[in-house]
């Protein structure tokens, strides 16, 4: 599936791999729960590792990093390996999201 | 009384206020017009980049950061009065953004225990925290805004809260200095 | 020849034709000269009408309005003939640019 | 009709600007998707602001007097008017020039005969400026300045003040 619009596109039409783009700043953590509900059904239907790619994410507020990391605790529970890509460019992504290692050892960041 | 929080005081911070490099200064609906935080972060980060040279990694960071304290604003705005204006002051060495809103006294109260956790806990920590409560009590706001930027960018934020006369309001002014190496 | 800025472009590598596109906001009448001399050339040279496409020419400002006026009114002096391609969903185009013709009203439009 | 209005103000120093020229533009294009940010339909003003407050900017920044004050730009649009209004300072004598060459152009409108304003010396660029949004646009404009004047060298806080009626900004081409 893939949602589009204006500001940033969610492919998760490959099996395994959510890609993420654009720029996301949507009000509040619950807003992002329609486009996220792409990456927890990849997650539930994952046969292997799921990877998000998020290096074409220009921005993401603070409301997206936690929806996000909502969704990374949820895999935790339900024991589904996640990995992310991250940009090593984009200031926000090398700094916030490593930390999200943090809610979860086993979360595989991958920094290109 | 007026309530001062972190490192700045009056007197600084109303030659801050005087001559700003740019300032921007609207009514903004917290429903109707939230692609415009965005918007206007996206553009005090370009306005205040064309003077750098290395322009595409600072403009991510100030854009960050300028959109978490607009955010930050917007949200704790009371609703008639949600008049929101923002600051930036380029100095030498530090780059100063001032956010400028109205807020009830419950909100007030929490941005100040908010900066007065910062003062004794290793924020990521609190953040980590925030984000699992977060989940828990599926709370509506994230409120890891401010830390986040507190935390990643090196800022350093204080306060201003001064009560509005005869109201439960008060005006918050938040005041953030990001160090820069050019 | 052609000029290419990070704001602007001005190709007059075909004969009889120019092309500007992008934004074009230079300081003063003064400071579109040189870029400006590239149509000037191109009139000269021209054999036969001289097209000059502004189609994807987003904004212009009266700096560049007064100097391309002048080119105009040049243009009448050698009466060498003249073909603006504007787009008309360009507010700015459709207004102003059609207006140049009261300052000669040989001068040719052609509506994308 | 509350969903239809915008106001912002925004304050700047000129000098930053004049080091760099980029941000004229730049704010311009800002402040016209503020507009069309608020209603779909409105690209054509939208597009119309941004080359208004565009010329705005450059005015200050070139003629502006004190470059080390704070300049002001505000935006106020209700139903169909649109008034920008901008405060910055101006030697006296710049604007009786500024007040004389209004009514020259509006008398050149009148007469349909332009090209004198394209050789002038000075507000060369704005000539054409002005002539495009009044004849253009059906815009208005207005000087005012505080106090009087003691010689033609002193500075006033100058404001000028621009209306437009989207009515008039159909594109109709």
């Amino acid at each position: 599936m893939i949602i589009k619009t204006d500001d940033y596109i969610i492919d998760s039409s490959i099996l395994n791999e959510v890609s993420i783009s654009g720029s996301m700043r949507l009000p509040s953590p619950l807003s992002y729960d329609q486009p996220f509900s792409l990456i927890k059904k990849s997650l539930e239907n994952c046969t292997d590792t799921l990877t998000v790619n998020l290096t074409s994410l220009e921005y993401l507020n603070s409301s997206g990093i936690t929806s996000l990391a909502r969704i990374i605790i949820q895999a935790r529970k339900d024991n589904k390996d996640m990995k992310l890509i991250i940009n090593n460019s984009i200031p926000w992504q090398q700094k916030t999201l490593l930390s999200l290692k943090q809610l979860w050892e086993k979360l595989d960041i991958e920094s290109i | 009384m007026t309530t001062f929080l972190g490192n700045l005081d009056e007197s600084k911070l109303k030659k801050l206020k005087e001559k700003v490099s740019l300032s921007f200064k609207m009514p903004i609906d917290h429903s109707k017009d939230w692609e415009k935080c965005s918007l206007i972060s996206n553009f005090f980060a370009d306005y205040c980049v064309s003077s750098f040279y290395k322009k595409k990694e600072i403009k991510s960071i100030l854009s960050t950061i300028i959109n978490e304290l607009i955010e930050n604003a917007m949200k704790h705005s009371y609703q008639d009065q949600n008049e929101i204006n923002i600051f930036l002051k380029n100095c030498e060495k530090e780059i100063i953004f001032i956010t400028e809103n109205i807020a009830t006294n419950d909100t007030a109260n929490n941005l100040i225990h908010t900066l007065n956790q910062l003062q004794t806990k290793d924020i990521e920590s609190l953040i980590i925290n925030r984000m699992k409560n977060n989940l828990m009590y599926n709370q509506e706001q994230s409120e890891i805004g401010l830390l986040n930027i507190i935390h990643n960018f090196k800022t350093s934020i204080s306060a201003k809260i001064t009560p509005i006369d005869k109201t439960n309001l008060n005006i918050v002014e938040i005041i953030t200095r990001l160090e820069h190496g050019q | 020849m052609i000029v290419k800025t990070e704001d602007y472009t001005i190709n007059a590598q075909q004969l009889n034709h120019v092309l500007i596109s992008g934004k074009m906001r230079l300081p003063s009448p003064l400071s579109y000269e040189k870029p400006f001399s590239i149509i000037k050339n191109s009139l000269e040279e021209a054999s036969d009408i001289l097209t000059i496409d502004l189609k994807d020419l987003e904004y212009l400002n009266s700096s560049g309005l007064t100097s391309f006026a002048r080119i105009i009114i040049e243009a009448r002096a050698n009466n060498k003939p003249l073909k603006i391609i504007i787009n008309k969903s360009i507010p700015w185009q459709a207004k102003t640019l059609l207006s140049l013709n009261k300052l000669w009203d040989q001068l040719s439009f052609e509506l994308d | 009709m509350k969903n239809n209005s915008l106001n912002f103000q925004m304050k700047f120093l000129p000098t930053d600007i004049i080091s760099t020229w980029k941000r004229a533009s730049l704010s311009s294009i800002f402040c016209s998707s503020l507009f069309s940010n608020n209603q779909q339909k409105e690209v054509f003003l939208s597009n119309v602001i941004a080359t208004v407050i565009n010329e705005c900017l450059e005015l200050v920044v070139k003629y502006g007097a004190k470059k080390t004050e704070n300049y002001t730009l505000t935006c106020n649009k209700t139903n169909n008017i649109t008034t920008i209004t901008l405060s910055f300072f101006l030697q006296f004598q710049q604007i009786s020039l500024l007040k004389s060459y209004l009514k020259k152009i509006y008398l050149i409108k009148k007469n349909n005969n332009f090209e004198s304003i394209i050789f002038t010396k000075t507000f060369a660029e704005l000539g054409y400026a002005i002539y495009s949004f009044i004849e253009d646009y059906n815009g208005s404009i207005k000087i005012d300045y505080e106090k009087k004047p003691r010689n033609v060298t002193t500075i006033l806080k100058t404001q000028i003040t621009l209306n437009l009626n989207s009515k008039d900004l159909k594109n109709d081409y």
